[in-house]
């Protein structure tokens, strides 16, 4: 089952589940803290050895992987704290501020 | 235990999306010690803290099973209630007889080693079939950083303050882990983040135990101790590459260290913390001097522990008794009597 | 309204007064009639005074306080008429039954009660241990109350104590103490 | 009909046989004087295997309300007993179980707070938890406390209330006092409570929910709050209902007012538990002397039955409500708050005084009873001259 929980800011007394519960699990997916960014980890992959450390120790459950494979970041949900970075034994993984990235993106685009 | 390609195929178990700050050593922690879950589904507690309230702002969960957090001191309680829930609706024949849940309390230190003491203890003492998880990271982190039971000596918090009169924390920190382990239950280990596979594979022993079982986790809160936010792992590894948190199990009473790092002065445990700048201002050497010297002592005290289960062993096999978990008393909780019609 | 009858036990801890205000009171019960049985609750030890209450009437008994006004006294140890005052309250015409080897006048004037207090005695000690083996003197003697006062019946009594022992004790100790309440219903003086 | 089973019982041995009949799932407790008889009751049901409960001796009251929470959100019939000191250690969990929407049954013996230390009867516990949420029962007597347990599971598990239900006898005169009593037979008892079957589990894994979540500033508080109000004040309906049901089970009448001559009563005493009884064979005597007084009693404080206590009191000419707990500093003690407001909010201004009896257990006499009737005599003009007190004391020195 799937819980519709949009738009409960406006719901009133009559239309929060019982006891203020849940009515499903892991919904803070929708919760998007990827603008909590101010920097982010850009994944090299020539140095990845795809070793999983990195997903291993993300606080944010934002490294995604696939099939056993490391296959990017979530940066709907990264909130940039850089530990991936550091965990990183092959220095596949640095640190560049959400400013630059954005720029770089945007050229990217064009 | 499965490697890392295997654990990374897993069920998620902590969704992204909460609160919880960058760089939190918390989240990893739960994160790795949920693997040791397989497959098998889990209901999680936790008691109030900075996990419990960054994870479950309605309508936002990020716990993807069954969560339920009630008070502060409660997280064990409660968690008594839905192990024994399991087993009187089985008994009743409401839930089917082979179905198998794993269960996890959490709480922090303040939740464990302080308010929450009586209830982790009686619940141990009870029996019940549950994993009790404290994330360590030395303080009431929520509440903005006021020193607990766990809070290292001399260190700086907002309720051991720093000042020409008093260096910081006064009290040398409790043992929790000795603690637990002296309610003889089946399994209590000492774990920490940045040691991913010692943690897994004790979570995953725990899990496996029946009765109760516990976990001390390093858990770094780089706010807390005053680090960059991309060094919670860095520092737990320093905390147990200087013997300040060794990491250790406690099996059915006999007691065995599993990492066994070179020893760091306890300075590169130290310097890098804000907590402990104060330690490294002139006249204060023998602050430093103190927590080493306690910090080899609590060591010395682990290694004696391992060499007496030793002679422990040898004493229960001269007198033909069995390990804790080979009799199963320990796993008997709550109320024995089978239903009878 | 209907006939309520309150009856006050006296004892010290341990002498079974609470007993024998069960044993009166379900022994009413039996034979349809309402009750009410408690001690006032303290924290007596061993040895030390108490009392209990014993309620019967014909009609639910809606009152719950102590019995401060009581129809019938029943004092378990004579020892208690020099420290207690097991008349108080009682009511005119009242009745006062005492464990003791003491004449119905001795009590009188030890416990000063009034002209008009009917004063039964009987050694119920004696009897116990005669009967059942040991000094429990409040199974005999609720066999004198029902000599007494007639409020609840001896037969009855009987059988509540058979009914109610049998399982919990030896056939020699249930027999022991339906003997004790007949010799205590003969025996009692008024 | 049922099989009835006449036995002479303490009011506490009568909640463990309704507990026992109602076989629950789980069983948290902590033991406490005068509620430890029902914990011990309960075990001999379990060391019988007359239950399938899941007996959980829990370290402290504290504890016992967090595993019922646990165990009530795990999907279990819960239920747990307590008094005085443990109940004022459970409060704050007391506020969780409502606000979770569990629907715990708690029997409570109610008794004293220290200090002084006392083990007597007094409303002092249970009126402190009196705005946690918590539906409330009083009962008269030991028949009452088994009647009201057997409903509450009733009340509480219906999808519409969704609350934790205390059923309360007070501390030794109805917990401990024997009285004769009637035990309905299991089966009837079993078809009348029936099975609790929740909406929602932790237990239940392939629909996960998460209970107790936070409410972040703004976020849902106010909202939840007013559902628990709502729900609470639907209560009524279903306590009325659940008791017309139980009434044709047991033949015995419910009323969550319960009234005593009040339909020519000039002077009324409004009164809550065991005491009920002691004024209502005052007001029998003084009736049958020609004496125009009534009883009020309610059997349900929670939610506050203020239109059925009205209706009882409309044609009064002078109001006493006794209370069985201080509110040291307040205008006066919590029933009569309760009904001044009542009769305020209709626009009734029939005088009323409030007195403060029987605490700590001490003794309700008759005569304290009809002094307080007497008393009611000249309240009116007394009030007037300034010469009464809004609390007045009862039975101290």
């Amino acid at each position: 089952m799937s819980w519709d929980y949009s738009g409960n800011e406006q719901w009133t007394w009559d239309q929060i589940p019982l006891g203020a519960m849940t009515l499903e699990g892991g919904t803070a997916t929708g919760h998007k803290t990827g603008d909590w960014r101010v920097q982010r980890p850009i994944w090299h992959t020539d140095k990845c050895k795809q070793c999983l450390i990195c997903w291993m120790h993300c606080p944010d459950s934002s490294i995604k992987v696939s099939e056993q494979k490391m296959c990017g970041v979530d940066y709907e949900h990264c909130k940039g704290c850089g530990v991936c970075v550091q965990v990183c034994p092959f220095n596949a993984l640095s640190m560049m501020s959400e400013k630059d990235a954005r720029e770089l993106d945007e050229k990217e685009a064009n | 235990m499965a490697n890392i390609k295997q654990l990374s195929e897993l069920p998620q178990r902590l969704s992204p999306g909460h609160s919880m700050c960058g760089g939190c050593g918390a989240t990893i922690a739960v994160r790795q010690i949920l693997m040791g879950a397989g497959k098998t589904p889990v209901v999680c507690s936790a008691a109030t803290g900075c996990l419990e309230v960054s994870t479950t702002t309605f309508p936002f969960t990020s716990w993807e099973g069954g969560f339920i957090h009630n008070t502060f001191q409660s997280s064990a309680a409660t968690m008594s209630g839905v192990e024994a829930a399991f087993r009187g609706l089985k008994r009743a024949g409401k839930i089917p007889a082979d179905k198998d849940i794993k269960f996890v309390a959490f709480g922090g230190d303040g939740g464990t080693y302080d308010i929450g003491l009586q209830a982790l203890s009686g619940a141990l003492e009870r029996g019940h079939d549950f994993l009790y998880v404290c994330y360590d990271n030395g303080a009431y982190m929520n509440t903005g950083i006021q020193r607990s039971g766990a809070t290292p000596y001399s260190a700086w918090t907002t309720t051991s303050e720093v000042g020409d009169a008093v260096p910081g924390k006064r009290h040398f920190e409790k043992d929790l882990t000795s603690i637990v382990a002296a309610h003889h239950i089946p399994y209590a280990a000492q774990a920490s983040i940045s040691n991913w596979n010692d943690l897994v594979t004790k979570a995953t022993k725990a899990m496996d135990i029946d009765g109760p079982t516990f976990l001390n986790v390093l858990a770094p809160c780089p706010r807390g101790w005053r680090v960059p936010f991309d060094q919670a792992v860095e520092i737990a590894k320093l905390g147990v590459q200087t013997n300040y948190w060794p990491l250790y199990e406690v099996e059915n009473d006999v007691w065995k260290l599993t990492e066994n790092r070179r020893k760091l002065p306890i300075e590169d445990f130290l310097r890098p913390q804000g907590r402990f700048r104060h330690l490294f201002k002139p006249g204060n050497e023998h602050l430093i001097k103190e927590f080493q010297t306690n910090v080899d002592r609590h060591y010395a005290y682990l290694q004696a522990r391992v060499a007496g289960s030793e002679a422990y062993k040898d004493a229960l096999e001269e007198a033909g008794l069995p390990l804790i978990s080979d009799d199963g008393l320990a796993l008997e909780s709550g109320s024995v009597q089978p239903f009878q019609q | 309204m209907a006939e309520l009858t309150e009856i006050r036990w006296h004892a010290r801890a341990g002498q079974g007064a609470v007993t024998a205000s069960r044993l009166v009171a379900e022994t009413a019960m039996d034979d349809g009639q309402y009750m009410q049985a408690m001690p006032e609750y303290g924290a007596e030890r061993q040895g030390a005074p108490l009392k209990a209450y014993t309620r019967i009437s014909p009609d639910p008994i809606e009152i719950h306080n102590n019995i401060l006004h009581p129809d019938i006294v029943v004092v378990l140890d004579d020892t208690l008429l020099e420290v207690v005052n097991v008349c108080e309250g009682l009511k005119p015409n009242g009745t006062l039954i005492v464990n003791t080897r003491m004449t119905g006048d001795e009590v009188r004037e030890a416990t000063r009660a009034a002209a008009d207090v009917k004063i039964a005695t009987v050694d119920a000690s004696d009897i116990a241990i005669n009967t059942i083996g040991r000094d429990i003197p409040n199974t005999p003697i609720a066999g004198a109350l029902a000599k007494v006062t007639g409020v609840i019946d001896v037969e009855s009594l009987k059988k509540y104590v058979e009914r109610s022992f049998t399982g919990k004790f030896s056939d020699k100790v249930i027999a022991g103490n339906l003997a004790s309440v007949d010799r205590a219903y003969e025996e009692v003086h008024v | 009909m049922p099989d009835v089973t006449v036995l002479a019982s303490s009011g506490d041995q009568m909640v463990a046989e309704a507990f026992r009949q109602a076989n629950p799932d789980v069983l948290p407790v902590y033991p406490i004087t005068p509620q430890t008889i029902i914990v011990e009751e309960f075990d001999k049901f379990v060391a019988q295997g007359k239950v399938h409960t899941e007996f959980v001796p829990v370290e402290s009251e504290h504890s016992a309300m967090a595993a019922a929470i646990g165990a009530s959100a795990a999907g279990a019939r819960t239920v747990t007993a307590t008094a005085s000191q443990g109940l004022a250690y459970m409060w704050e969990e007391l506020y969780v179980a409502a606000g979770m929407r569990l629907p715990i049954v708690m029997a409570n013996a109610n008794r004293a707070l220290s200090a002084p230390i006392n083990i007597h009867g007094d409303h002092s516990d249970i009126m402190g938890c009196r705005d946690t949420g918590w539906i409330m029962y009083f009962a008269e007597n030991a028949q009452e406390a088994y009647d009201d347990t057997l409903m509450a599971f009733r009340v509480a598990e219906h999808p519409d209330v969704m609350l934790p239900v205390a059923t309360t006898l007070d501390g030794f005169i109805t917990s401990h006092a024997l009285e004769r009593c009637e035990l309905l037979d299991d089966e009837t008892v079993a078809a009348f409570v029936g099975e609790y079957k929740p909406e929602r589990s932790l237990l239940d894994t392939d629909n996960p929910n998460s209970f107790g979540m936070f409410a972040n500033l703004g976020n849902f508080y106010m909202e939840t709050k007013l559902a628990m109000r709502k729900a609470m004040e639907g209560s009524l309906d279903i306590i009325k209902s659940v008791g017309k049901e139980f009434e044709a089970v047991s033949g015995r009448p419910f009323e969550v007012v319960k009234t005593y001559g009040t339909e020519d009563a000039e002077r009324v005493i409004v009164v809550m538990g065991s005491s009920i009884g002691n004024v209502r064979h005052v007001a029998k005597q003084l009736r049958a002397k020609g004496e125009k007084v009534g009883v009020v009693g309610l059997r349900v404080f929670r939610p506050f039955p203020s239109n059925e206590l009205v209706a009882a009191l409309k044609d009064a000419k002078a109001i006493a409500v006794m209370d069985r707990c201080e509110t040291v500093g307040g205008q006066g003690g919590p029933l009569w708050q309760e009904t001044a407001a009542a009769l305020q909010s209709v626009g009734i201004t029939t005088p009323t005084r409030d007195y403060m009896y029987g605490l700590g257990g001490a003794d309700v006499t008759v005569q304290l009873i009809e002094e307080i009737f007497e008393d009611l005599k000249t309240l009116e003009a007394d009030k007037a001259a300034g010469k009464v007190a809004d609390v007045t004391y009862k039975g101290n020195r």
